[in-house]
């Protein structure tokens, strides 16, 4: 494939990119995530997916079967904060800060 | 393929990369690093990656904590822009009730001269005019930062690759023997000798530790974190819950629950973290959410570092810490003085897993 | 150019909508997509890539790739093959990262 | 929120799977993230002729409406313009209208959220004007908008055929369709020699080198076996084939295996339809992707399934019905796509080994 090809729209990842952090060890769509931002974008890995697993396949010689789907997380597509929010402001899980320094101090 | 190291480090992450970084500068050749997986896919790829001191206790705790972002600025120019920023670091609270725990918290901190100045809310909101105007007030201190925690680890890795460095990755170790004075590492792939072994696991160290005898009290703490699409830079600060990326990512989250190993996200905390974004900075209500994740950090039962040498089994060491990010560059210099000096510049009797038994 | 009569689905074209790209009033009709509605009036172009700054438009129609970005009614980041053109609709492309907007 | 039958998607899998649990007096609930109901269904014009054997051969849009209004007499909630988002901790799922995110519990959970279409990547393939074959279809049938004047198609499916005829029949020009195999990829040989009749030509072992132009796509270069060419186009369709949607089935936690021939990876399930996961089903191209007609069958056996496990229907009676619906996607689905059958059968069969599972575990 020609050198400058956008594989990942979204972040415009080219297939020189891809290429060489493979290279570099990387044999799974998360690993070169992590090290190149592909799929970081908006689409989530929607359009790049099969893009990406392609390219490792022919890379690296891995089976499609061998090479993972990267990991799909929610929303799954873009929603605004304050669809989210319910605005409830008592916490459970969340702390802050001085929630945490408390705990300190009883121990 | 090599099979006999001078040095073998298990566990990819930071930590172990943050060594085995320090240690090739010392010594060239005799390194290798194991990870089960690939670095990044564990814990130190799913933190919001403060650099921060704030907030650390006991003060020594903070002190400690300290003299590691000391170190960040003078670690970029060694192995490449690791988009490291000391922002300083910005605690809000709603309440007066939590203005007197902030005042204690300065004071304390005061003592081994860190500096934690408790703003009122008209210094908060010039300072960051986006947080919500009903803020009481908010700690500040200047040191803390954060830096890009993938960009952090490929550094590290890059540098200790040039330094020669090996690794060996997808490889999960499976046992660990002491035989004739050396270790030897049995893993999926193939079967290693070493003279040192550095147990650097983060969540899994109690697994690894269980492999050499040896109890190493690290539990599970799951945090979940919302990523925005990126937006225009609008905050300053790294702000005890959300900061901004330099790529322009709003990363939201200050979430602990115990789940084990498990990371999937709930929209139950999803949810509750969305309520504390709105709260903390309501102009972000329209921004949208392009992703969640969860990450497991490695919790020592104290929650203070274990650090050092492991009494009783010679040439074996352990780190395994919370705040990873923050601590790694100071770990990886002191587990190479130890290593290579038999002596740190800085005392670490108190980080000795021996607190345990 | 809009379809006025589909060879196998005949006439369907709805009710008329005028709305704005860039200020500009354009004719759309009632059961189209934004993204649609501007295919129609010759606009192709929604925005420009952050990075590379290059233009894009709809790809995927599907409201997977967010490539159809645009601003409309003062929101931004609105997938615009996902959503029904509508009177008096006022549309901007996608330029740059969103501001942050205090409210 | 609560509902006996939950469905995901109302495209025709969803929309047989509501049939057969509704009009067995369950309460169901479909959510969809479009307007309208019936799915990709609503912008086919085409003729489909290899349908269950209730159906006559109908065209697409048609047969959308009639999955719809057979549904008008019985108890079904549709919530359009919703979409799922995701899991609370009580097992419920999040839905949301952009507005609000609400929990809707369930007895039974059926995803049929079809396939996505896959890229073909080249050099400026970001370029305004270039979209895929679905898009170009949508734009038509659907939206009934011109989305240009002169044409080329990359990737040769059976769909692509489809579109092509659609595309001249609307005026656009469709200059070529170009196949990087050394064959045309569409089974139904009477529908390719309709394309090449429509005077369209084929570059097969062709592939497209680079995209131009500078607000939008003004010409490419082509690739042939033998020589490159330039084509001015406007408007340049890709057809990468389709893939099964996951995102739903990864956030349950369903495990998943690989069969190339049904769209790569997809979620794990038995002859009941039915997922790693006991009370979750699927249905349609999300269980691999095949002809509209296959679709509908594994959205009713995947109906009947789920109102065996809610003990509407007994053992003995659904297995009954359940037999002669894969008789019949048998039927369907080995005429034209062999492979697509076989893949089905061998990926039964390794329901109980699958190649991902736990995804969230660390």
């Amino acid at each position: 494939m020609e050198k400058s090809t956008i594989i990942c729209r979204c972040e415009e990842i080219t297939y020189e990119e891809i290429e060489e952090v493979i290279s570099h060890g990387a044999r799974t769509f998360d690993d070169i995530k992590r090290l190149t931002r592909c799929g970081m974008g908006p689409c989530q890995t929607k359009i790049c997916m099969h893009l990406v697993n392609k390219v490792i396949h022919e890379l690296t010689g891995l089976p499609f079967q061998d090479i993972p789907l990267p990991r799909l997380r929610m929303p799954l597509s873009p929603i605004k904060l304050e669809t989210l929010a319910t605005n409830s402001t008592s916490f459970y899980a969340v702390k802050s800060v001085l929630d945490e320094l408390e705990l300190e101090e009883r121990r | 393929m090599e099979t006999n190291y001078e040095t073998i480090i298990i566990g990819g992450g930071v930590i172990g990369n943050s060594i085995a970084y320090h240690l090739s500068e010392r010594y060239k050749g005799g390194i290798l690093v194991i990870d089960k997986k690939f670095p990044m896919s564990g814990t130190s790829g799913a933190t919001q990656a403060w650099v921060w001191v704030h907030n650390k206790t006991p003060a020594w705790y903070a002190e400690f904590s300290m003299y590691s972002a000391e170190l960040y600025s003078y670690l970029s120019k060694k192995i490449g822009d690791v988009e490291y920023r000391r922002t300083g670091g910005l605690s809000p609270f709603f309440t007066v009730r939590d203005l007197e725990k902030a005042k204690r918290l300065a004071d304390s901190y005061e003592k081994i001269g860190i500096k934690i100045k408790v703003l009122s809310r008209e210094e908060v909101l010039e300072k960051e005019p986006f947080i919500n105007p009903k803020v009481v007030g908010a700690t500040f201190s200047r040191i803390d930062g954060n830096v890009n925690p993938f960009r952090l680890i490929d550094m590290y890795m890059r540098a200790a690759k040039k330094n020669g460095v090996h690794y060996s990755t997808y490889n999960r170790v499976i046992d660990i023997q002491k035989q004739n004075g050396q270790f030897v590492v049995i893993s999926e792939k193939t079967t290693y000798v070493t003279k040192n072994l550095i147990l650097a696991g983060g969540p899994w160290s109690r697994e690894l530790g269980r492999m050499v005898g040896v109890d190493i009290p690290v539990n599970q703490v799951r945090g979940q974190i919302l990523v925005s699409e990126p937006l225009k830079p609008f905050l300053n600060y790294t702000i005890s819950g959300l900061r901004q990326t330099n790529n322009g990512e709003v990363l939201i989250g200050y979430s602990m629950e115990q789940a084990g190993f498990d990371r999937s996200t709930t929209l139950d905390v999803i949810q509750e973290t969305a309520n504390m974004a709105v709260h903390y900075v309501p102009s972000l209500r329209k921004a949208k959410i392009v992703r969640t994740f969860s990450g497991i950090r490695a919790m020592p039962k104290d929650g203070l570092p274990i650090i050092g040498r492991v009494p009783d089994v010679e040439n074996l060491y352990v780190a395994a810490t919370h705040s990873g990010i923050t601590l790694s560059p100071l770990i990886g210099t002191i587990m190479t003085e130890l290593i290579v000096d038999g002596e740190t510049s800085i005392p670490i009797d108190r980080y000795s897993i021996t607190r345990f038994s | 150019m809009h379809i006025k009569n589909h060879p196998i689905l005949g006439s369907c074209l709805q009710e008329p909508v005028t709305f704005y790209f860039n200020d500009q009033p354009y004719t759309a009709y009632k059961q189209q997509t934004v993204a649609a509605a501007l295919i129609a009036n010759g606009i192709r172009m929604f925005g420009l890539s952050r990075k590379l700054v290059q233009p894009r438009g709809m790809f995927c129609a599907r409201g997977r790739c967010c490539s159809c970005y645009m601003t409309v009614n003062g929101e931004d980041h609105v997938r615009t093959c996902m959503i029904k053109v509508e009177e008096g609709m006022r549309v901007y492309p996608n330029l740059e990262d969103p501001e942050i907007r205090g409210d | 929120m609560e509902t006996e039958v939950l469905v995901i998607g109302a495209g025709p899998a969803g929309l047989a799977a509501a049939f057969e649990t509704a009009s067995r007096g369950l309460d169901v609930t479909i959510v969809d993230e479009s307007t309208v109901k019936g799915g990709q269904l609503c912008q086919q014009t085409q003729i489909i002729r290899a349908l269950p054997s209730i159906f006559q051969p109908m065209r697409g849009f048609e047969l959308a409406k009639l999955l719809t209004n057979q549904l008008e007499d019985f108890s079904v909630r549709y919530l359009l313009k919703h979409r799922l988002i995701g899991l609370y901790r009580d097992g419920s799922v999040g839905i949301t209208n952009e507005v609000d995110v609400f929990p809707i519990k369930f007895k039974k959970l059926v995803i049929a959220t079809g396939a996505a279409e896959n890229a073909i990547p080249f050099p400026k393939w970001t370029l305004p004007g270039i979209i895929t074959i679905g898009a170009a279809q949508t734009l038509i049938n659907r939206d009934f908008v011109i989305p240009g004047k002169n044409s080329v198609i990359v990737g040769s499916s059976d769909f692509a055929m489809d579109v092509a005829l659609q595309l001249l029949d609307v005026g656009v020009n469709v200059k070529a369709i170009i196949e990087a195999q050394s064959d045309v990829l569409a089974r139904d040989k009477e529908k390719v020699k309709r394309v090449k009749k429509s005077g369209i030509s084929f570059y097969l072992n062709s592939s497209i080198v680079e995209a131009r132009g500078k607000d939008e796509v003004s010409e490419i270069d082509i690739q042939l076996p033998n020589k490159r060419i330039t084509e001015k186009v406007d408007l340049v369709c890709v057809d990468g084939g389709r893939s099964p949607i996951l995102d739903a089935f990864y956030q349950l936690g369903c495990s998943f295996g690989y069969q190339g021939e049904l769209g790569g990876w997809i979620p794990q399930y038995n002859e009941f339809f039915q997922t790693d996961r006991e009370d979750v089903f699927l249905a349609g191209n999300a269980a691999g992707v095949s002809s509209q007609g296959a679709v509908i069958v594994t959205g009713m056996i995947a109906g009947v399934s789920v109102c065996e496990s809610l003990r509407i229907i007994d053992n003995r009676e659904a297995e009954k019905i359940r037999i002669s619906l894969w008789r019949e996607l048998e039927n369907i689905e080995s005429s034209l796509y062999p492979d697509v059958w076989q893949a089905r059968i061998n990926h039964i069969k390794s329901f109980k080994y699958p190649l991902l599972k736990n995804q969230f575990i660390l």
